[in-house]
This record gives structure tokens, sequence and C-alpha cells, in this order.
């Protein structure tokens, strides 16, 4: 008898998922249905970085190159390309380790480092997305906040060289086009 | 036509180890199961001996991701490491973030402000209930429950919602930080957490009726993988497989850090030791992480989220340290030695999941292969955590 | 022309190969439905869309599902039996077409009417547990013959209570075909079995679950446990075949159970054939709403189930019917 | 031809096929398989005379049932007995269980 | 016309069960030689389908194809010769005197008793009609029931013997 009674108990509990999953079939869908609709919670996602422009020149870095996200980046996928103004050739980023204990920061509490006498001029800042992990050391050691997430999440591409990303090109290009579109607005 | 299947192994060294077996008695198949297998849930191997479908003898075999994650705390400086906590364990990634952080700070005597503490906690048990929630589903799965995963992916979609608003990742999350942790919560985050920790008590009775009441469910936990506290004392089991046998120790409760000595939980426990009470437990401690974050958003005080008073570079002193955090699979610990440079001069990482695993070979002796997948299922396996 | 065309139709061969012909029609239409079907009953408990980018809510995903299992090659493990893992998928699905003769659609509409009807449907349905354990031995794969001998002790093993609450059915209406079982069934809705024979109901259904070797009873092809069972090393259509046959037998038993418990064509207002495949397919529907909600259970337990439960039940069924029968006689 | 004689002689044929098979084999399965092609013989010789001589109809088939009924039950029992000569001998090899030692 | 059709009915179905009796015999796979026996038994069958005896036929195939065979097909499985392989077996020399024995057995009484079938035959009816089944059931619970009843009771000790021996089994290990 007992057994029966729990044969039926167990026969209940099944009837009960059964009445769950029958409400869950009535109740309406909870999935965003990508091509036709995005999720829109992107603002607070952190995608690859992106290079931030000088407040009075759109076409302009703020990167004072001082290499910190270079040498902070576990995964060394910054390259940075510079020289200094009256130098012929420019200064392409040591290939080799650079984790030496003298230049690593950490994160730097935004200070400023100390002033430049010599003028340095961004010749390049390359970005290897395949080999970064998002972890946001680059964006926290820089001192002038000149390195940003973007919220790109729908990146995607069919080589490599689609993850290697020239991300001085992507800001002047931004500023062409938002001056152009700036140019046109004010025509009409 | 050959149909004697074990005569046609090729025998590496792990098969090649059961053939002893073979010779005397004829009667066994051997099994590989894994790599590649729906019920390993990441490249595990277990090779078994089979005697119809009763398991004779089982062997897990490691090191298809071996990730080399020791070896390169030890090339790395001390912050360049830390996204490779989030990859150890990725489903309790705050965790392992939170062992490696707090190693630090203990070694170098930082101390974290007491918001920063209390958003460590938030967020790590967030992450915790995502965790269990992941497993929950992954446990259904293997017992041939196909809907549940999706049921606790949409409550586990808005834990990851939640995070990504401070952590800005979803899943490999890199947020704490040495002193502290990135970004300061947002009025948004302790909103919509509050929001989550209502629905999420009004879900759970939800989630008891569909599978934990469930005739067919107890009929594949009970009395399975039965597992005494003695036993698993003796392979250094902890977490909620620990706790399912009885035994209740929680890093959180007995070595406590941060600020769980503050705040007021229960530690669930079982009493037979048997999947479904490592179910139980597992089920219980979602509740009881509810309740941690709402007295956490309650307490949570006002201030600076990182040390202000932190040194400029990361150069622990010389000497070692062990730290320890209670994760959703158990005791996470990470041990430093530092000889005074930036990197470390030793790390080693102490996973739950590769003590638990160590079970498996006791526990599925003499069962069925129905069962053993239920046992590896009720151990909540990760299995990058075990080849770190 | 037209004439000689009905004559041909009412000489039984003619009416028998006019019949074959319709049910594998029948069949392949059939297989795409219930594949959408599944896929979209599990979408909607899932609370997800289910297939939506094929054609209009993606109602031509099942086509796709075909074409690319058609042009996929059919690689044959190394070490397999040639003959034997090759034979196996058409042996599944070859008695399929047997079994929808004697399935009474409409009053009309019936392949054949053969007065051991429900006799040919269990003696054919009985092939598809060889045809898996011929699938199981000759793939050469330890995964394809465990699930081999899970689904023929399965299969023997549930096929006792399934006869048994046949045979009570077969005991009140004193004849095993389908046609005249469903007949007696037209008097109301409460001359339908079901509210005569519950219980054999119950187990008619439980058993038809396991025949058929769906979720909860889905041992043969766990997929947790053996990977797939005794399909793991097919491709293309010789996995294509034995799912086609899964779900054909899906309908089989569903049609059965139609005809023996629920009235067969039984309803108001509209034509016979409309609730007969209704009913079918409600009973269908059950049966994914089964899948998608319910864990697998262990084989012993399937084995106790049917042994401790099904069989003392089905017998204990059987003699209670037939006493009443001598009863009321 | 006499269509009884047909079905009989397709019933001889199974039986001779079957007595081949039984001396040919070596495992016990084998002829097991042998003894139900003979079985199956019989059953069919058994009704072919029922149906097309004026013996008595329900003799034949129910016979022919009986017969079946019968081979099920063989076959349960030689399963059983194979297991376990397989068990003890590691093989079903009918000339390696010639001996009655155990 | 029906004739004709019956006639090809009875090649086809005595095709199978001779080519499904070889393979049954001479198949060195048994599981091969199993579904040569499969194929005869549903020769078998078409035969009794052939002689208006339908119920016969598909108790054929429902107890038979599907029990007794796969009883077999368990038998195969579960019986494998160490170092051989499962469902493999070597048959014994050919063309020795053994062979000859083997097709001298197998022959000689299907000859003889060939030779009287087809001497003494007695000249076949045309067909009767098909015996309906509740004729069959009356036969079996009346004159035969003592038959009925023994074939249970076979069946009921076969099933026990099967359960004993296989428990001995277990306790052997």
């Amino acid at each position: 008898m007992r057994r029966l009674m729990k044969a039926l108990k167990g026969l209940w509990s099944l009837a009960v998922g059964l009445r769950i999953t029958a409400v869950e079939l009535i109740k309406p869908q909870i999935t965003v249905h990508y091509p036709r609709k995005e999720v829109d919670n992107l603002a607070t996602y952190r995608g690859h970085i992106e290079l931030v422009p000088q407040d009075e020149d759109p076409g302009t870095p703020r990167c004072i190159m001082c290499w910190r996200c270079v040498d902070i980046c576990p995964s060394r996928c910054i390259t940075l390309r510079m020289h200094v103004q009256g130098e012929e050739t420019g200064r392409a980023a040591d290939p080799g380790l650079r984790l030496s204990p003298d230049v690593q920061v950490p994160y730097s509490q935004h200070l400023a480092p100390p002033p430049d006498r010599i003028v340095r001029v961004l010749d390049g800042y390359r970005l290897n997305y395949s080999l970064c992990s998002l972890c946001g050391l680059c964006v926290q050691s820089c001192p002038v906040d000149a390195i940003r997430f973007t919220g790109n999440a729908y990146l995607v591409g069919t080589t490599r060289q689609t993850f290697d990303i020239d991300l001085l090109a992507r800001l002047q290009q931004r500023a062409a086009s938002t001056a152009a579109a700036r140019g046109a607005a004010r025509a009409a | 036509m050959g149909h004697d299947v074990n005569e046609k192994l090729t025998g590496d060294f792990y098969t090649k180890h059961f053939a002893p077996a073979l010779s005397e008695d004829g009667d066994t198949l051997i099994l590989n199961i894994g790599p590649q297998h729906p019920a390993t849930h990441g490249v595990l191997r277990v090779v078994v001996e089979l005697d119809g479908e009763y398991i004779r003898k089982s062997e897990p075999v490691l090191g298809y991701i071996h990730r080399m994650h020791e070896q390169m705390g030890e090339v790395k400086t001390y912050p360049q490491y830390l996204p490779n906590m989030g990859r150890v364990d990725y489903l309790h990634a705050l965790a392992w973030n939170w062992a490696y952080v707090g190693a630090v700070e203990k070694l170098m005597g930082i101390t974290v402000p007491p918001r920063a503490e209390y958003i460590r906690v938030i967020t790590c048990e967030l992450n915790r209930i995502s965790s269990h929630l992941l497993w929950w589903g992954a446990y259904l799965l293997d017992l041939g429950g196909f809907t549940p995963i999706l049921y606790g992916f949409a409550d586990r979609e808005r834990i990851l919602d939640i995070l990504q608003i401070v952590t800005g990742s979803r899943l490999t999350y890199c947020y704490f930080r040495f002193g502290g942790v990135v970004t300061d919560v947002t009025d948004e985050f302790i909103a919509l957490t509050r929001q989550f920790c209502r629905d999420f008590t009004q879900r759970l009775p939800m989630y008891r009726d569909l599978v934990t009441g469930n005739m067919i469910l107890r009929g594949r936990c009970e009395d399975i993988g039965v597992l005494s506290p003695e036993m698993a004392r003796r392979y250094g089991a902890t977490g909620p497989v620990l706790r399912g046998s009885g035994v209740a120790y929680d890093v959180r409760r007995f070595e406590p850090y941060s600020v769980y000595d503050r705040l007021a939980f229960d530690i669930p426990t079982g009493q037979a030791g048997d999947a479904m009470d490592r179910y139980e437990v597992r089920m219980a401690e979602m509740a009881q992480s509810v309740r941690i974050i709402e007295q956490a958003l309650e307490a949570l005080p006002a201030g600076d989220v990182v040390s202000p008073d932190l040194p400029e570079r990361v150069i622990p002193p010389k000497g070692e340290i062990y730290f320890a955090v209670e994760g959703a699979r158990g005791k996470i610990g990470v041990y430093l030695l530092s000889d005074g440079t930036a990197k470390p001069y030793r790390l080693k990482l102490r996973s739950p999941s590769f003590s638990n695993l160590s079970l498996f070979a006791e526990l599925a002796q003499g069962t069925l292969l129905a069962d053993a997948i239920s046992i590896m299922g009720s151990l909540d396996l990760v299995i990058p955590e075990i080849d770190r | 022309m037209i004439a000689q065309l009905t004559a041909w139709l009412m000489h039984p061969l003619g009416h028998m190969i006019a019949a074959l012909a319709a049910i594998m029609a029948f069949v392949g239409v059939n297989g795409l439905v219930l594949v959408y079907m599944e896929r979209k009953v599990a979408g909607f408990i899932q609370r997800r869309p289910g297939p939506y980018e094929v054609g209009p809510q993606g109602l031509l995903q099942p086509v796709a599902d075909a074409g690319k299992l058609i042009s996929k090659q059919l690689a044959t493990p190394e070490g397999a039996d040639r003959l034997m893992f090759w034979a196996a998928p058409i042996l599944s699905m070859a008695p399929v077409v047997i079994c929808f003769l004697p399935i009474p659609f409409s009053p009309l509409l019936t392949g054949m009417d053969v007065n051991l009807g429900l006799l040919l449907i269990l003696a054919f349905s009985g092939l598809n547990s060889l045809a898996l354990c011929l699938a199981g031995w000759g793939s050469n794969n330890k995964y394809s013959l465990l699930g081999a001998a899970r689904a023929v002790a399965q299969a023997v093993a549930y096929e006792i209570p399934l006869l048994l609450s046949v045979l009570a059915v077969a005991f009140q209406t004193g004849s095993l075909n389908l046609s005249v079982i469903a007949q007696e069934q037209t008097r109301g809705l409460l001359s339908w079995n079901v509210f005569t024979h519950p219980l054999a109901f119950f187990i008619f259904f439980v058993a038809s679950v396991a025949e058929t070797n769906r979720s909860p009873f889905d041992l043969p092809e766990a997929e947790s446990e053996l990977t797939a069972g005794f399909h793991t090393e097919y491709s293309g259509m010789g996995f294509g075949l034995f799912f086609l046959a899964e779900y054909s037998y899906m309908v089989i038993v569903c049609a059965v159970a139609t005809a023996l418990f629920l009235g067969g064509w039984d309803g108001p207002v509209l034509p016979g054939i409309w609730w007969f495949l209704a009913k079918v397919f409600g009973l269908i529907f059950v049966m994914m709403w089964f899948r998608w909600t319910f864990p697998r259970v262990r084989f012993d337990q399937l084995l106790n189930i049917c042994w401790k439960w099904l069989i003392p039940l089905g017998l204990l069924n059987l003699v209670v019917t037939a006493l009443m029968i001598k009863l009321v006689r | 031809m006499n269509p009884l004689v047909l079905f009989h002689l397709a019933a001889l044929l199974l039986l001779g096929l079957g007595l081949y098979g039984i001396t040919r084999r070596r495992s016990l399965v084998g002829m097991l398989i042998a003894v139900e092609l003979m079985l199956n013989g019989a059953g069919l010789a058994l009704v072919a005379s029922a149906r097309l001589t004026p013996a008595a109809d329900e003799l034949g088939q129910l016979g022919a049932l009986l017969v079946m009924g019968l081979a099920a039950a063989e076959a349960t029992l030689v399963l059983a007995i194979i297991l376990v000569v397989a068990k003890r001998w590691g093989t079903s090899d009918s000339a390696t269980i010639s001996s009655l030692r155990g | 016309m029906e004739e004709m059709v019956a006639s090809a009915a009875y090649g086809l179905y005595l095709a199978l069960i001779v080519a499904g009796g070889l393979a049954a015999v001479r198949c060195h796979n048994l599981v091969r030689a199993l579904i040569g026996l499969i194929m005869t038994l549903f020769g078998v069958a078409g035969m009794y389908f052939l002689m208006a005896a339908p119920f016969l036929a598909l108790m054929q195939i429902l107890i038979y194809v599907g029990a007794v065979s796969v009883l077999i097909f368990f038998a195969i499985m579960l019986t494998r010769a160490p170092g051989g392989e499962a469902g493999h077996e070597s048959l014994r020399p050919r063309m020795g005197l053994r062979e000859l024995l083997s097709v001298a057995s197998g022959l000689l009484p299907a000859v003889i008793l060939a030779g009287i079938v087809a001497g003494y035959a007695p000249p076949a009816l045309p067909l009767k009609s098909e015996v309906p089944l509740a004729r069959l059931g009356q036969f079996l619970t009346g004159p035969y029931v003592l038959a009925f009843e023994l074939i249970s009771v076979v069946l009921v000790v076969a099933m026990a013997g099967a359960v004993l021996l296989g428990f001995e089994r277990r306790k052997g290990q």
C-alpha cells in the first residue's frame, strides 16, 4: 500500500512538471531574435579598445606615447609606433618581451607622467584583437585616458587581418567622416 | 569484420592500463568516455571497464586542455596575471579573481576599502548563483532533461546582464584589482540586483516543482554515488560535494575573509551524501546567496572602490602566502611565493574540481553507466579548472 | 478510363498498391510535419521561437533538414559489417509501411481491412528492435552495441504490457480488426474505450512511449550516456531513415491508441478523418510534451516499471475485464 | 505439381538444411539456429497437411502454434544454457565442452 | 491469374527459404546466419499466408522474429570467445569426411522423405476457407486444452529454468 501511495505521489510529481511546462508553453518568448532585433544592453559592454581623440582636435589621439599600455598588456596585443619630432626614423615597439619591472605599471590612478620636453608623434597604434582578453588593464593604466572601450559586440570576420585593427587609422577615419557629415549638415 | 571491439583497441597508456583485467575474463568492455562526450562537459576522458552496464573500474584521464596557468603565473607580472584568473574556472570567475587578488593583498598588506569589499561580496555571490544555475541545467541535461537548462539560462542571463554593468564582460570577468575593484557599482546595478533577488526567490519554487520533486529525477539521484564524510575528507573534497555528505565546512564561515563574518547565512548540508544531497545543497545555496546579496546591498557603505594608498608598482616583499575563498565548487586556494621581484617565484592553484574529480573513480565503481554519468554531473566539474 | 481506374481500385490488390503508395507519401510528409512540430513544441516550451528562418515561420526548415540529410555522404565506419550496417536502417523503415495498412483513418479510408489488423501491427513493429540490433552490432562501435542491447531488452519487455492492454480491448470487442473496434466506439463519447478501460489506456500509452524509444524512455539513444546509442555511426540518410522510422512509429502507436481507446474517427461536425488525425496529433503532442519535460529514467528503473508495475497491472486489468464480460453476458 | 507436395518439399528442405547445419556448426548458437530451421519445417508440414487434406484444419494450425511456443521455450532455455557454458568454458564451442567434468 | 500469382508467390517464398537457410547454416558470421534464419522465417510466414492461415503467419512473425531471433541475438552478443571475435565461428574444415557426412545427414532423411511424400501424397484439396479466429480459440480451450496448458507449463518452466541458470551464473562470479 505504501508503495502504491509512493507511486501515485510520483505520478503526481510528473503531472506537476507537465503543468509547469504547459504554462511556459503559452508564455511569450524571451529570446531576442538576432538579425531582426538586437539586445539593448550594449552600453555597458566592453569590446575592443579604441583611441580617444583630443578634445580640440578629433583627428589626433590623446596618447602621449608613454608605453604603459604596451607594457602592461598580458598578451602583448598592442603595437605602438612613434617618432620624436625632428628625428629621422621612427621607433617601433621593442619586439622582444618588455616585462622588466622598471617599466611595468599596474594602473596609474591617473597620475600624469612628468612633462616631456620633446614632442612625440604617434605613427601607428595597432591592436591585435585576436590576442586580447579584454582585461582592461591598458585602459586603467593610461595616465591621460587616451584609451577607452568600444561597445562593439558584433565584430566578425573571416580572416585574421580583420582582428588586427589599426586604431590610429580608425580614429582618423572617424574624425574625417564626422567632419564631412558636419560639413554636409552645415551646407544643408 | 572485426566485432570484438576490445581486440581492436589501439591502446594508449591508459587503455593498456586496463588490459590485464581483460585477459583473465573476456566479459568486460573497455569504453572511453570522452575526451569528446556530451556528459563530460569539456574535454575530460574517463576510461571505464564495463561488465554489462556495470562499471568495474574507471579512471579519469586529464590533461586535454592543460593551459599552464600556474606556469604563466611565473612568467607574468602580478597585474598581468589577472586575466588568467577569469579563465581557470570560467563559471565562477570572480571567486578565482578574489582568491588571487586576496593573496597578493595579504602578502603586500593592502587594505581594501569597505565599499569594495561589499561590492566583491555582491558580485561574487551573483556569480555563484549563475554558476549553480548552469550546473543545474547541465546536470539535468546529463540526466536527459532538456528544458531546465533553458529556464536556468533565462535567470542566468539576468545575472550576466547585471554583472556586465560593472565588469563589462559576461563570462570571463577580470573585475577585481589589488586593493579594490575596477569600477564602482551604479544605481542601475543596485536596482537590478534587488529586483533580481526578489524575482529569483519567486522562481525557486518553480524549479522545485519542475525538477527537484520529480519522481524520475529522484530515482536518478537518490542513493547514487553515496559519499561518506570520511571518504570526502580522504580525497580533500570541498564545497557542495563535501557539504552534501553532512560536513558543514565553508571557507566563508570557518576561515572568514572579507566581510563574510558580518553577514548572516546558513550552510546547507545533506545527510546521506548521495547525488540528491549534493543537488539539494546547491539549490539551498542559491537561496543563501540571495540572502547574502540582499544583506550586502543593505549594508553597502559609501567610499572608494580602490584603495587610495596603493603602491605604484605591485612588487610584493619576499615571502609566501596562502589565501583561500569559497568558490561554487569548493575551496579555491592560491599559494604565492614571492622572491621580491615583479613576478611570482611560484604560483600554485588549488582547484576544487581536481579533488572532486578524484572521488569519481571510487564512487563510480560498481555502479551502472547511467549512474556514473549522474555522479559525474553531481560533482559539478569544470574541466579547465582541473587542468590548470 | 475513370471507371477502369475505380474498378482497379476496388480490386483488393489494386487497392492495396494504391494504399501502399499513399502511405509512403504520408510517411514522408508526416516526417516533415513531425520534425517541424517537435522543434516548435520544444521551442515554445523553452520560450524561444524554434525554427524561424527558412520559409515563413520556419515552415521549410524540415525540408532543408531533409535536403541536408540526403546530400550528406554515407560513411561506413572502419571494421563495420557493411551488409548489416546498411540493412539496419532499411529494415527499420520497411515494416512501417505495412504497419500503416490496417489503420482506419475513417470508416472508408483504410489501407487494408484485415481481420487481424492489430496482430499485423504488433508483429511487424517487432521488427524494429531487430533493426536496432543490427545497427548496433554492425556499427563496430561500443556505444552502438550498448544502445542495441538496451533497445532489445526494452522492446522485448514493453511488448508484454502493450499486448496485455490491447488484449483487454480485444476481449471486449471480440475482434482484432481495428475498424471494427473503432466502429464499436462511435455510439457517443462515453462508448470510447478510454472511459471503460482507463488503466489499459494508461498502460498502452506508457508502453508505446517506451516502444518508440521516446523520452523519458529513450535509453537506446541516451545521448548523455551513449552519445547517440545505436545510431552513433550513421550519417546522412542512414540516420534519416532511423529518424523517419521513429516518427512513423510514433504515428502508428498513436493511431492505434486512437482507434483502440479514443473512438477512432468519432466526432461531431467534421468528417471522421479530421477527428482521427486531430486525436493522433494530440497524442503525439503529449509525447513531445513528455520529452521536453522529463529527465530520462535509468535502465533498471525502466525494466522495473515494466515488470513490477505495468505487467501486473495489465494482467489485473485483463482478468477484471474478462470477469466483467463473463458477468455481463 | 500437387500443391501439398510442394509445401511438403519446402518443409523437407528446411529439415535437411537444419540437419546439415547442426552437424556442421561448431558453436551452440549456430546449432540453435539450425534447430529453429527444423522446427519451422515441422510447423510448415503440419499446416500444409491440415490445410490441403481433409484433416481437421484447427489441428494443424494449433499444432504449428504449439510448435512456435515450444520453440520460444526452447530458445529461452538454450540461451540460459549457452550463457552458463560460455561463462564456465569461456566459449560456446561444442567441441570443448564434450567432457562432463564441469 | 490467381494461379499465376500464387505460383509466383510460392517461388518467391521458396527462394527466401532456400537463400536464408543456406545463409543460416553456412555463414561464418553468426549474426549473418541469424539474418538468414530470419529470412527463412519470413519465407515460412509467407507460405502460411499462401495457405490462407494469416493468423499463423502473423504469429510466426510475432513469436519467431520478434522474440526468438532477438533471444538468439542476445546469445550471440553475450558469448564472446576470448581472443576470438564474438559472433564469428570457424566452421568445421571444408570438404573433409565430416563435411561429406554433414551433407549426407542432411540429404538422406530429406531425400527418403521426399520420395515418400512425392510417391504417396494424397491428392491436394482445393484450399479451404480461412478458419475464423474464434474457432481456433474454441478448439484451444476445448479439445486441445491439455496441450495448451502443457505448453504454458513448459514455457513457465523454461523461464524459471533460465532465471535459475542466470542466477547460478551470478553466483559463480
